[in-house]
């Protein structure tokens, strides 16, 4: 392997004593999808509105995270069938419109509770170990904290939007009248006063956990622990192990279903992993240049 | 609750972590049923059948908590004997009277009570009697049953009236299958008793219906069964949905109400101070006092001037004759008989039942007054509305002067709101307002300054009350904003020396003592601004009594001497809260004790004793006259003393357990533009075929003029939309993402369509059961705009509270955006006309 | 009113949602045949390039190949060729910053490309691999051209070629380390697609500028390069699977097939005219520029179509995790 | 501060300029807009009837920022969105600033002073009042009142609001006062 696994590249800059780590522990299974964290984000960044119309996706009509959303909340509608595959309600509804045609006739007595559940997650920039944004930033707009999370720098950033295509998650992306990009600076600014961020301290339900991020992950794992008792088996953490495609998240999340159910990538890998691979590749590319030039010329010279 | 008060919710949460089941009855599936461990879809305007079913259930089985129930509420309490049961009359309680569309109460009496005297009431039945007085000829029921068997008592009432209740007929009539309702049923007996206790929660959801005050007291009396009232981690909760709308009930800006829940005086009863207090006050419980309190209040407003010999400037006050609550008034303005109007920060134009209505009512008056902080629609009828986009009003047309005035925001006044605990929370003023913007504190202290400047001169006995009123307060600041601490201190009281009042015990009769709102009495003891104590939740207890202050006398927990058994022991130790300490010879705990201090738990009443004295050591409900908790309601309820299955004035569904439909004393109104739908029944209700009930959403607050204008909330949720079924949208050909037009014999709106698995199709009464969910926040302006659902709605009121049934109610819904201009009426016209020719 | 038989009506956005439901004749062993998503709403961002960006990949690639073929011209003694070259590699490479620039949302801001040197980033390797070759090509085509300055146009010269190399194929880089699929899957593939499309244009730019009798090396780089271009971009094409229907479809797949026509028939146009006709080699040469132009666009736009696709984006991480 | 130069920071402990180096001289020096505030005031969410406490920053006699009180037994420093939105809802541009005027039968606002609006305001609650005085009903009994005023609101508005509106109104002889709790 050519990857290199150092915890957070960048960091070790801060010398030997840097601020502990820190970063949200976002854990779904008890996100009400009230919102408090987009609008409390946008408050205290001044993050314009960006209003786009009723989508139809459940009561999600922010869609994704962007220059303009650094919380973003999806709801998702579901039945969970025998063994734990579940299906997003759309497709529910066509198989329910037939089922009606039976209930028309047939009258089976409707249910209480068959298995119906509503899935709510409040997604953010993960604040990656290996962040590929801050990786390919040209111009150090992106640079890692001395808390060790990802912040883009209003001051430096020109807007070549490279790090919108390196992020495996799409959470960057250009301000299009200001022409830079945006995201979750983890509050950077409130770091440095010992505030959380705002999300975080919005959140009516502690859905949003900030802290040191060791903590946070023993207590994540807590936390599943207990789910899996009381039998909710399809709850998993996300982003928590460190061994994964980015080094771990230092905003990571409790799910209740695959990644890719909430929009999100099931095995992200931070493309700077492959960089060498690019680069030889390159490399060769430019060898075959060479040669075919100077190939070219083969015969020209007695 | 998470849907609407998404903060408060934590504490839900965090008990459901602590192992407390959560269960969600809502006719949609919200953000709180995802959370809930169970959701009880049910039809909307069913609750009552529902309740009364879980009632059934604990009494069938046995499921009461007896001691509880035989020590602190009237079911050993024997009725008269002429009481008639809706069992035996189909619907009906005894004492019906068809002509007047009213009940007699007297044959709800308990027996061996003297009835009150019929005699000049009328106005007062048609009124509703405030169920906090009490009114009791006073004291003990003079017969009862210990042993709850007498026939005619209470809970063998109860039995009898609910036993018909049963999961089955629960199921016929809310669509929840018999299991779920035992379910249900079954976790609340078993979250109750000495060791565990259960809570309700509800909101407008139950009391925006023809029988919205029944629907609480089926809870109450389901709480009292299970012994919930009184203890930690019981009751009934009310959310409710703005800042202060407690306050605004406490200190009431209603018709019928005076500060502290007196009730204003009626013509038809009170022509002098003393009919007015002899009619009011009760012999025993607190209040035995209320002249004290309705005294002090008088001092408040007219010092000097009041008196004895002036009959307490009884004269001043005015009388009503009748429903003067806010829908009576909107005929009376569209009649023209109103001819100004006051909107300080409410928005009728989209919030009111029958808004459309509204609207063309506001075109009538000859001036408006609205303060907001935004060009609401309320302001903007004249120029922005449905009536001028389809041509029924026009723009050049009306005459109303209106003047539309900017307010200041909490962060630039000073003041208290009480919060749905009943708790005072002082807002302290961070910065000045700008330009026009003022409070309206200041709004109304210097328009009353120029009306008693301009009528300074008056002979007329008219403006003596306003001449006469207190009105000198300190002002400050570069507006000459006057000081809240000064009108909260005179909310307080104070004593003819200027010195504050510490506890509306302090309160006096004779004169010698001012209060502006005698359950606030207290707020400023010993003359520090209670309200604004804020010491950090995480250095008190659990209870936290340092923070603001609860009315009265910072109590936390109303009643909170059920949480001891008849001895003042705890009931247990997991669940003790306040209890007698016989060492100390005091009640003791984590609350301020509800009740009179140091009475020990054997106290018995010495003959002729009066008020407070008259109760009983063991009897916890000091507001009631009989200190006992009511299952059984003899006084105070204008449409029966039990609770009953009524269909909503509009439904689809006939009532299976009456010949009577729907409640017989609701308040219609045969008024213009105010048609009502044909209920089950009726021909023409094929019309209007499917259920629609209101509600809001997280993001949005209320008729949207906090929200809708704010791009950060507007964006969350840009647009009105409606929630159907996927059975629902098949049958009616709605496409998910499209349009839909919602139809009542009002008018028809037009709404994006959100299919969804969360509205539930339910088996009712052998038929499929549609719902159509309306949120209610969106008008015109803002930067999220839509139709109102509020238009849909006719006015169709509770009788004893007046409040419109918007929760349930009939209509029809298509696919497809409504018709635009003239064409709008036209449609409604012929689908009203198409029900009646084809339908039943 | 419609019957409302599929009145349910699913929302506009259908992509990816379950298995169930979709057309009912094929069954697949795998449990899904397509990936779950949130709504088919993308994973990843598309790009927020604009054309200047598939622009420069053609001016910086066209000017760097250009360097290098006129200093290897220089060293094979062949003047004529030479100075040509030097003039379309000054000509690629001084058109490359503007571009750069004018694509950046802060355009004022580019001079922060030069803040850092960030070995992670291509861009930034990129921004001062393109900062050398501006240093290098004024000197370097100043003498190659107009024969003056010599003293620092001759180790110019060199130098030129040096960096022009890495210039032609670093923006294959610059792609294949991002997050888009159809990119960073194809990473073995483009540096050399864009190496070969780099010796089409740079070959073919110089035919054109030269006398027949002194293009014979240009003429056949650019054949060479085409053929290389193509090869490369066909295993690409086949090596991608399903990852690659982007260059079948849409506005990619458009500039896909003229890519592939214009380089192939442009390369056999200049292949045949060899001796006969100038025009006939001048077309060729003109269908093998546009042909590496349209690659060039190809790529850019498979690039926002495939980041579009959540399923692209899901699909081969999840069968990794099904490999593991 | 001295202005580093990114470069050469990188030569100084940070080789791939990922870190320290590449962090500006206004990164360095943030602070939150918070650690200026003149004053911090303490306040109630002005929504729903939950009452979460709330502190507002003030910094030049703007309101700079509005977030949950932790201090609060009620909500713990937690906000809803809408709570959450308090900042828009006091700073937004779109809030009237000005008494506008609509006459009878017009088409458009206008601007009105004020003191002029509040006089106008009370001539027309006297004339009102006047007009629709009822003494007494057709039976002789006391009304002393006017069913020619009505009000609605008090909701969203402070304790001591309520008070004054309900006593001047009542004093008035004004009855129909009305708000959002009977709705």
């Amino acid at each position: 392997m050519t990857a290199t696994v150092i915890p957070t590249p960048g960091a070790e800059s801060y010398g030997p004593e840097p601020e502990p780590r820190v970063g949200f522990f976002t854990d779904t299974s008890v996100c009400i999808g009230c919102k408090a964290c987009e609008v409390a984000c946008k408050e205290w960044n001044d993050v314009p509105e960006e209003i786009e119309g009723f989508t139809g996706s459940s009561y999600d009509n922010s869609v994704a995270l962007g220059a303009n959303r650094w919380r973003h909340v999806a709801f998702i509608e579901q039945r969970v069938e025998v063994g734990g595959v579940s299906d997003s309600a759309p497709d529910s509804f066509v198989a329910e419109a037939a089922r009606q045609q039976l209930v028309d006739q047939g009258l089976e007595p409707h249910s209480g509770d068959d298995g119906f559940r509503w899935l709510m997650s409040s997604d953010v920039c993960k604040h990656c170990s290996e962040a590929a944004c801050l990786d390919v930033c040209p111009t150090g707009a992106i640079f890692r904290t001395e808390y060790e999370t990802v912040v883009v720098q209003e001051d430096v950033c020109n807007g070549c939007g490279y790090c919108v295509v390196a992020c495996p998650f799409g959470v960057l992306d250009q301000r299009r009248d200001d022409g830079r990009v945006w995201k979750c600076t983890l509050c950077y600014d409130r770091l440095r006063d010992d505030m959380e961020p705002a999300c975080a301290q919005a959140c009516p339900t502690d859905s949003i956990q900030f802290g040191p991020l060791d903590e946070l992950r023993e207590r994540a794992d807590r936390r599943l622990e207990r789910l899996h008792e009381r039998g909710h088996g399809e709850a998993r953490l996300y982003g928590r192990d460190t061994g994964d495609g980015v080094g771990g998240f230092g905003a990571f999340f409790l799910l209740l279903d695959e990644p890719e159910a909430y929009g999100l990538p099931p095995d992200p890998v931070a493309t700077t992993r492959k960089l060498k691979r690019n680069w030889a590749a390159a490399g060769i590319g430019a060898v075959a240049l060479a040669a075919g030039i100077a190939g070219s010329f083969l015969g020209e010279r007695g | 609750m998470a849907e609407c008060h998404p903060v408060g919710f934590q504490w839900v949460m965090e008990a459901k972590e602590r192992g407390a089941k959560v269960i969600h009855v809502d006719p949609r599936f919200t953000r709180t049923s995802a959370m809930a461990d169970l959701h009880v879809p049910l039809r909307a305007g069913s609750d009552i059948a529902f309740l009364g079913g879980i009632v059934n259930y604990i009494l069938e089985h046995g499921r009461e908590f007896r001691e509880y129930v035989a020590a602190y509420t009237n079911a050993g309490a024997v009725i008269d004997e002429r009481f008639a049961d809706t069992e035996d009359l189909d619907g009906l309680f005894s004492g019906w009277d068809p002509e007047r569309g009213s009940y007699d109460l007297a044959s709800w009496q308990y027996e061996g009570m003297t009835p009150f005297s019929a005699a000049g009431r009328r106005d007062g039945a048609q009124l509703g009697e405030s169920a906090e007085r009490g009114q009791l000829e006073g004291g003990d029921p003079p017969h009862f049953d210990a042993t709850l068997e007498h026939p005619r008592c209470v809970f063998q009432l109860l039995r009898k009236h609910y036993r018909r209740y049963t999961p089955e007929m629960v199921e016929r009539i809310c669509g929840v299958p018999a299991a779920t309702l035992i379910e249900v049923a079954e976790t609340l007996c078993e979250s109750s008793g000495r060791e565990r206790t259960g809570a309700f929660v509800y909101s407008v959801g139950w009391t925006q219906h023809t029988v919205g005050v029944q629907y609480i007291r089926t809870a109450a009396i389901i709480q009292l069964l299970l012994g919930n009232i009184g203890r930690p981690g019981g009751g009934i909760m009310a959310l409710r949905g703005h800042a202060s709308i407690q306050g605004s009930t406490d200190i009431p800006t209603l018709f019928d109400l005076l500060p502290g829940y007196l009730p204003m005086p009626r013509a038809d009863a009170h022509q002098s101070h003393s009919d007015y207090v002899a009619d009011n006050s009760a012999a025993t419980g607190f209040w035995g006092n209320m002249e004290a309190y309705y005294v002090s209040l008088i001092k408040a407003w007219f010092g000097e001037h009041a008196g004895p010999d002036d009959d307490w400037c009884f004269d001043y006050l005015p009388k009503l004759t009748g429903n003067h609550s806010t829908y009576p008034t909107v005929l009376g303005m569209r009649e023209g008989k109103v001819k100004g109007m006051f909107c300080l920060g409410e928005n009728p134009a989209v919030g009111s039942a029958n808004s459309r209505l509204h609207r063309l009512a506001m075109a009538e008056l000859d001036w408006l007054v609205v303060r907001d902080f935004q060009e609401i629609e309320s302001a903007a009828f004249w120029h922005d509305s449905p009536e001028i986009e389809n041509g029924e009003l026009r723009t050049e047309d009306i005459a109303t002067e209106v003047f539309l005035m900017p307010a200041a925001a909490h962060t630039e006044k000073d003041g208290s709101f009480t919060n749905t605990q009943r708790l005072l929370q002082w807002h302290h003023k961070a910065v000045e307002p700008e330009d026009d913007r003022r409070s309206e504190l200041w709004f109304m202290y210097h328009l009353g300054l120029r009306i008693r400047e301009k009528l300074r001169g008056s002979r007329k006995r008219r403006d003596r009350p306003i001449r006469h009123l207190t009105w000198d307060y300190e002002t400050d600041g570069p507006h000459d904003e006057p000081r809240a601490e000064a009108v909260l201190a005179e909310i307080n009281g104070a004593r003819a020396d200027g010195a504050p009042l510490s506890s509306y015990t302090e309160l006096e009769a004779d004169g010698s003592t001012a209060c502006g709102c005698w359950i606030y009495c207290g707020c400023r003891a010993e003359g520090r601004n209670q309200a604004a104590r804020r010491r950090p939740g995480s250095e008190q207890s659990w209870v936290a009594p340092e923070w603001g202050w609860a009315w009265p006398a910072n109590r936390r927990l109303l009643y909170n001497l059920a949480s001891a058994d008849p001895d003042g022991r705890p009931w247990s130790e997991r669940k003790r809260y306040v209890w007698w300490d016989a060492e100390r010879e005091g009640w003791t705990g984590e609350d301020e004790p509800d009740f009179v201090a140091g009475r020990e738990p054997g106290y018995e009443p010495p003959e002729g004793a009066k008020a407070e004295d008259a109760l009983r050591g063991d009897e916890p409900f000091i507001m009631q006259a009989d200190g006992r908790a009511w299952l059984f309601a003899p006084a105070g309820l204008t449409d029966g003393p039990l609770p009953t299955h009524y269909e909503p004035h509009e439904s689809p569904f006939t009532n299976p357990l009456y010949a009577q439909q729907a409640n017989p004393a609701r308040e219609l109104y045969d008024a213009p533009d105010n048609d009502y739908n044909p209920t089950a029944g009726e021909p023409g209700s094929d019309a209007f075929p499917y259920v629609m009930t209101t509600y809001r959403l997280t993001e949005h607050h209320t008729a949207g003029a906090m929200s809708r204008t704010l791009g950060h909330l507007a964006e969350l949720q840009p647009e009105m939309f409606c929630e159907v079924s996927p059975q629902l949208a098949a049958e009616r050909g709605l496409e998910h993402g499209g349009w839909a037009t919602i139809v009542s014999s009002r008018t028809a709106i037009e709404a994006r369509v959100m299919v969804t698995d969360r509205i539930k199709p339910l088996r009712v009464d052998g038929r499929v059961a549609h719902q159509v969910g309306l949120p209610y926040h969106w008008g015109s302006r803002g930067i999220s705009t839509g139709d109102a659902a509020n238009d849909l709605f006719s006015l169709a009121l509770d009788p004893n509270v007046h409040i419109q049934e918007v929760k349930a109610a009939s209509c029809d819904i298509l696919a497809g955006r409504r018709p635009r201009g003239p064409e709008l009426q036209r449609f409604v016209a012929r689908h009203r006309e198409r029900g009646r020719e084809t339908g039943r | 009113m419609s019957d409302g038989a599929n009145g349910g009506g699913a929302p506009q956005t259908r992509a990816g949602v379950g298995a169930r439901g979709r057309g009912g004749g094929e069954r697949s062993m795998v449990p899904r045949e397509k990936p779950r998503s949130y709504y088919g709403r993308p994973v990843v961002k598309p790009p927020v390039w604009t054309w200047e960006i598939p622009l420069y990949f053609f001016t910086g690639g066209t000017g760097g190949a250009s360097a290098a073929l006129a200093y290897a011209a220089e060293r094979a003694g062949n003047r004529r060729l030479a100075r040509s070259a030097w003039k379309v590699a000054f000509a690629g490479i001084s058109a490359s910053p503007p571009l750069l620039v004018s694509d950046l949302g802060k355009p004022r801001r580019f001079f922060n490309m030069m803040r850092v040197f960030k070995p992670t980033s291509p861009m930034s390797v990129g921004s001062w691999i393109l900062l050398a070759n501006g240093a290098a090509i004024v000197p370097a085509a100043a003498y190659g051209v107009l024969g003056r300055f010599g003293a620092i146009g001759r180790p110019a010269q060199a130098a030129s070629a040096a960096v022009g190399l890495p210039l032609a194929t670093y923006t294959a880089v610059l792609v294949a380390n991002s997050a888009v699929p159809v990119w960073s899957e194809a990473r073995w593939e483009l540096p050399l697609s864009f190496a070969g499309s780099a010796a089409a244009s740079a070959g073919a730019a110089a035919t054109v500028l030269t006398p027949p009798e002194h293009a014979a090396p240009a003429r056949r780089l650019a054949i060479g390069g085409a053929l290389i271009e193509t090869a490369a971009t066909e295993v690409m094409h086949r090596r991608l699977g399903d990852l690659g229907s982007p260059y079948g479809e849409g506005t990619a797949g458009r500039f896909a097939k003229a890519a592939k026509g214009l380089t192939v028939g442009g390369a056999a146009l200049l292949g045949a005219s060899t001796n006969r006709s100038r025009a006939g080699a001048v077309a060729g040469a003109a269908m093998l520029i546009s042909g590496s132009l349209c690659e060039r666009w190809a790529v850019f736009r498979a690039g926002v179509q495939s980041a579009g696709d959540p399923s692209a984006t899901i699909g081969p991480q999840r069968e990794r995790l099904g490999r593991d | 501060m001295a202005r580093s130069i990114p470069l050469i920071e990188q030569l100084r402990g940070d080789p791939s300029g990922r870190g320290r180096a590449a962090r500006s001289a206004r990164s360095a020096s943030l602070e939150p807009r918070t650690a200026r505030a003149d004053r911090v005031v303490k306040s109630i969410c002005p929504y729903c009837a939950v009452g979460c406490g709330q502190r507002v920053f003030v910094e030049d006699e703007r309101v700079t920022q509005i977030e949950g009180d932790p201090d609060s037994p009620i909500s713990r420093g937690r906000l809803c969105p809408k709570g959450a939105a308090s900042k828009q809802l006091v700073n937004t541009p779109t809030r009237l600033r000005k008494v506008l005027y609509r006459r009878p039968y017009a088409g458009e606002w206008e601007e009105l002073d004020l003191d002029r609006a509040m006089e106008m305001i009370a001539d027309r609650v006297i004339a009102a009042r006047e007009q629709t005085w009822e003494g007494e009903d057709s039976e002789g009994r006391k009304l002393n009142r006017t069913l020619g005023i009505a009000s609605l609101g008090g909701a969203t508005l402070d304790n001591e609001e309520n008070y004054l509106i309900k006593k001047l109104f009542t004093a008035l002889g004004a009855i129909q006062i009305e708000n959002q709790a009977r709705i």
